[in-house]
């Protein structure tokens, strides 16, 4: 991604709001679709999936988000939220004409070119599913430049899963592999029941000319780790999404320094073996 | 185009008018008993050869806060933002130090590579630097250990020497050789150059002798674990000020300030030594003490920065040492560095 | 730089251990002359480093919110162990976790005001500087001239609850420590306005006050809170203000005069113009000092029905 | 500018007393300035010297605090506190040189309309006679480096 020098890069693009829906049955995620107010700058706009942006309200502040949309979506520029601090407060209290500001796309991509011809494996966890979205809606648009898909996807109960149309969409295809997956017992769910090591364990993808990626909480990561070790993958062929704390987003203001990198400009996409030379401090 | 030339004391008057035509003059000044650099009035003289003042003078080019954005308020809604222009004024900054001068290759890696910063790229756009070699180093400096020394030019656009009975002005970089070319002065002899080099023997001749710090981005290298960063951070109070002082640290923050019809996005000072610099929304903090804190501190500047630009955070002016309310001396805690064995770090403790 | 006496070096190394304090927090010699640094003795064959004389300015309680639940010795002079009071009457640290070693202490050293008067760097002070009873020999320049402002406000040189004694105990002052806030409360508003906006424009936000100050143990501070967030941290004088005037009021009642933010501020700003008015606004309507009584409850935590009332329309 | 200038004044009121007169003098359709914003908090103890401060830094000419009288406390004791908190403060505002009659404190029960009207009257007066606030208050100028 050229660095652009005629744009100043704290400058955001002014957006509008298309729509507001709630994501998860608690009402703490809500998904935006976003439209530019100025053509030329949705002309301009070109990401790959694993790029965030900075959200940014006026008055308020900024938070960076993983983008939830592909680019083979058009006309479709799409972020979910958390509510967690001051700005994603604000944003959850906005609604559809709403206007907003927006930086990007920044950092870098999952390894798109890495997996071609290779079969991807998706893990993901809770709200960690917004890029990977991005990423399983390119990989299908250009389904025939992979080998097998195969996603699993867990939450503490089936209303905190995210995107549930395209999960049922993906899930009803017969050229991937879509494991949705509860922590506990639920009436009437009928799909997996387990946590996403536990679930992954059974599945035993194999590592062989495959490439894993790997988002969803600390605590999920962790234990999926030591899975896909067992079950044989290296750790050049795991990736995943960094999300610390940033502020300017382009490498300038020190606060995601980890290491010799800047999750905001070498990252947020990194593979394990990257992860593995760099101090834990994420 | 001579490289050199002499700027006798009754032409030193004429020579600041000079300048004051070329931009607004900042320089040393007293300030409230501080000595800083400070935009001089009309008819102030700076303050030349007292040491280094007490604060960096890298707000010229990265002020403490800046707008970088504005906006307007109508009715519930902030129309957008318009970019804050930074001022854009020509300035000459006289009388840097020759450390502080070392201070701008770097921080023009961070903010004009990749993603081009406006706001100090105007601002190093805009301004002349003047370095003064440095007659007068204490024991706190220690910029000949980074390979600098008290007449290195690096950073600075133009050199001043004294000597006797005036100044050896020497041009730097092709800004400074034009700006000279301008100023009507007279090159500089054989004799003047001499007196320069001999002042410039006897600053070095004053520095301590000090083990260089060259390569100690290897050492750095497998003591992250090493239980002497918790030892290092346990005096310090976590008050920033060794960041705010010093002319490399360059973190900032950026926040909203919402006023009555608008606001405005501003971008200030920030530091790695607050324990809220790193704090996720969620309350994880990465670097949950000061133990690690102090650790970045010394890893960004002498091995992540080297192994990124190839340049050093640090120039070794000594003010985060001499500013310090607690007297923690980065010094000290390199050389505890120096002597960490590797071993030690599985101990653990951060 | 003066060691401890023996005889104290042995009972700290004592206490040590015998296990009766984890950590001893203490002076020592700093890399800069004229100036000690605080100390963290672990061992007893540590005790040797520990010095104490008129170079040792910082207020060593504040550290003491780090060690909750450790058994800690410590060296206090008296200004250090007035705030200890305040500390322990909001609760926040009990008597019986602390070995006290108390410094019978003349006044400390202004090392920028020893750089001014001799006019030069501080490595080439002289020695002879050093006032009567400290090290270096014969003094030329009496200690009222060289020891801090604040220290010419004094309210207590020695501490009064102690397991241990250096030094003999000066005479107490008991100066007229408010003179000054009377004289500024003299001046009209806007004198008083163009005054502190003066002073606080040295101020460049870097919070050692806080971070120095005993009694600032919030565990975030109104200065970073993001919900409500309450300040932009720009060095716009009304920001200053508001940091400034916020973080002292927070101490109305419980500042106990230690003035050690005032010591260690980098920019030099007199904080105590600031702190000396509630503690006299305390005095006056409250009778209280939160330096003198442990077990008394801080003035803002209670109250009397026949509190003045006169201020409301 | 000048001639337009209304002072812009917000007023805390404690919810059991203050609040409930200012109600009385609505429905008593009392006349007085409509230059107050009115904040409804639980109890005069309820306002922290920093919300009133803030007030202040964010543009408001003027802060008025009213609680119930000493010895009504809906909380039996909350407004003593707030008395001893608010004499300091407005003490602390003067000595650093906020012009007296920024800050105001009062007590008002829920009967006195009437009392209402007329505090809300004289503190808009004395606000107006003070002009506009400018010395906590942020500027945007003043951000510009």
């Amino acid at each position: 991604m050229a660095p652009c020098n005629c744009h100043n890069p704290y400058l955001p693009y002014p957006m509008v709001i298309r729509q507001v829906t709630d994501e998860v049955e608690d009402r703490s995620i809500k998904t935006y679709d976003l439209a530019f107010r100025e053509s030329a700058d949705a002309e301009a706009f070109r990401w790959q999936p694993g790029q965030f942006c900075e959200l940014s309200l006026l008055g308020v502040g900024e938070a960076p988000f993983g983008i939830a949309s592909s680019p083979a979506e058009p006309e479709l520029l799409r972020f979910s939220v958390k509510k967690a601090g001051v700005v994603t407060a604000a944003l959850h209290r906005l609604k559809a004409g709403d206007q907003i500001g927006l930086r990007g796309p920044l950092g870098n991509a999952f390894p798109l070119e890495l997996m071609r011809a290779k079969n991807v494996l998706i893990i993901g966890g809770g709200f960690a599913f917004t890029t990977l979205r991005a990423l399983i809606v390119s990989l299908l648009d250009q389904r025939a430049d992979y080998g097998d898909i195969t996603v699993i996807y867990g939450a503490r109960t089936p209303g905190l899963l995210m995107y549930r149309s395209d999960l049922d969409a993906w899930q009803s295809r017969s050229d991937m592999r879509m494991i949705q997956t509860i922590d506990q017992p639920y009436v009437g769910w009928e799909g997996q029941v387990g946590l996403v090591p536990a679930v992954l364990e059974q599945t035993a993808p194999s590592p062989s000319a495959t490439i894993a990626i790997v988002c969803g909480p600390p605590i999920m990561i962790r234990f999926t780790m030591p899975v896909l070790a067992r079950l044989g993958f290296e750790n050049q062929q795991i990736y995943t999404s960094l999300e610390n704390r940033m502020k300017c987003g382009i490498g300038k203001c020190g606060r995601c320094n980890i290491g010799h990198k800047y999750v905001c400009l070498d990252g947020p996409v990194f593979s394990m073996a990257e992860l593995s030379a760099l101090p834990p401090e994420y | 185009m001579p490289e050199a030339y002499h700027l006798p004391s009754g032409q030193y008057d004429a020579w600041l008018a000079t300048l004051r035509r070329h931009g607004r003059l900042i320089a040393p000044v007293m300030r409230e008993g501080e000595y800083r650099f400070d935009v001089l009035a009309d008819d102030e003289l700076p303050m030349l050869g007292r040491g280094l003042t007490r604060r960096s003078p890298k707000w010229v080019f990265f002020p403490q806060h800046e707008a970088m954005l504005r906006f307007r308020r109508q009715a519930d809604d902030y129309a957008s933002a318009e970019v804050a222009q930074p001022n854009n004024t020509p300035q000459v900054l006289l009388g840097v130090a020759p450390c502080d001068a070392a201070s701008l290759p770097m921080l023009d890696r961070i903010f004009m590579d990749n993603y081009h910063d406006p706001y100090y790229a105007a601002r190093r756009r805009n301004t002349l630097v003047i370095a003064l070699a440095c007659a007068r180093p204490t024991s706190t400096c220690f910029c000949h250990a980074l390979g600098g020394g008290p007449a290195d030019a690096a950073g600075a656009d133009l050199l001043l020497t004294v000597i006797d009975g005036g100044y050896l002005l020497e041009t730097i970089t092709p800004a400074g050789q034009s700006a000279a070319a301008g100023w009507g002065l007279d090159p500089a002899d054989g004799d003047h150059r001499e007196q320069a080099t001999r002042a410039h023997a006897v600053a070095v001749e004053k520095l301590k002798p000090i083990e260089s710090l060259a390569g100690i981005e290897a050492k750095l290298e497998g003591l992250f674990n090493h239980p002497l960063w918790r030892e290092a951070a346990e005096k310090c109070i976590a008050c920033g000020t060794c960041t705010y002082n010093c002319p490399e640290c360059h973190c900032f923050d950026i926040r909203d300030l919402p006023l009555a019809d608008g606001g405005e996005r501003v971008r200030g000072w920030d530091a790695c030594m607050y324990a809220q610099f790193t704090v996720h929304a969620s309350g994880h903090n990465p670097r949950p003490d000061q133990g690690a804190r102090w650790r970045q501190r010394i890893m960004h500047k002498f091995s992540y920065l080297p192994a990124n630009i190839g340049l050093y955070g640090c120039v070794g002016c000594g003010r985060c040492i001499t500013s310090c309310p607690v007297r923690l001396d980065i010094r000290q805690v390199l050389d505890a560095v120096r002597r960490a064995l590797p071993e030690e770090a599985s101990r653990g403790t951060v | 730089m003066s060691q401890l006496p023996a005889e104290v070096r042995a009972c700290i190394a004592e206490w040590l251990a015998q296990g009766e304090i984890d950590l001893f927090i203490g002076y020592e010699a700093s890399s800069l002359p004229f100036q000690a640094t605080p100390a963290f003795i672990r061992q007893p064959e540590e005790v040797d480093r520990l010095i104490w004389d008129a170079t040792c300015e910082n207020n060593l309680v504040s550290f003491l919110k780090r060690y909750r639940g450790q058994k800690v010795g410590i060296m206090l002079k008296g200004c250090d162990a007035r705030s200890l009071v305040s500390l322990m009457r909001e609760g926040q640290w009990i008597r019986e976790r602390l070995r006290i070693v108390a410094a019978a202490c003349p006044g400390v050293l202004d090392v920028r005001r020893m750089v001014e008067l001799a006019h030069t760097e501080i490595e080439n002070l002289p020695g002879q500087l050093l006032p009567q009873g400290w090290q270096h020999g014969e003094t030329l320049t009496p200690l009222a001239d060289i020891r801090h402002v604040t220290c010419a406000l004094c309210l207590q040189h020695t501490p009064t609850d102690y397991d241990l004694l250096v030094g003999d105990p000066p005479p107490e002052e008991h100066p007229d420590s408010f003179a000054a806030v009377r004289e500024i409360e003299a001046l009209s508003s806007d004198e008083r306005w163009q005054f502190f906006t003066q002073e606080l424009s040295k101020c460049n936000l870097c919070y050692t006050c806080r971070n120095t100050c005993p009694m600032c143990y919030c565990n975030v501070c109104f200065v970073d809170q993001d919900a409500p967030r309450w300040f932009t941290a720009t060095t716009a004088p009304p920001d200053i203000h508001f940091y400034q005037v916020m973080r002292t009021f927070h101490l109305a009642g419980r500042c106990a005069g230690c003035y050690a933010c005032t010591r260690v501020c980098p920019q030099g700003v007199n904080l105590w113009l600031l702190l000396d008015k509630l503690r006299a606004d305390v005095w006056e309507l409250y009778q209280d000092d939160a330096g003198t009584n442990p077990d008394a409850k801080p003035p803002l935590t209670t109250y009397r029905e026949e509190d003045d009332n006169s201020f409301v329309l | 500018m000048e001639e337009t200038w209304e002072p812009k004044i917000v007023a805390f009121l404690c919810n059991w007393c203050s609040y409930a007169g200012a109600d009385l003098a609505g429905s008593s359709r009392l006349q007085y300035p409509p230059n107050v914003r009115v904040v409804r908090v639980p109890c005069s103890g309820r306002v922290s010297p920093i919300i009133i401060v803030a007030a202040l830094r964010q543009g408001m000419d003027g802060v008025l605090v009213s609680g119930c009288h000493p010895g009504d406390c809906h909380y039996l004791a909350g407004n003593y506190y707030a008395r001893r908190r608010f004499t300091l403060l407005q003490r602390y505002l003067e000595y650093l040189g906020i012009e007296p009659g920024r800050v105001q404190f009062t007590w008002i029960s829920a009967s006195e309309g009437t009392r209402f009207a007329e505090v809300i009257t004289e503190v808009t007066e004395s606000v107006r006679a003070l002009g506009p606030a400018q010395r906590l208050t942020i500027n945007p100028r003043e951000v510009q480096p």
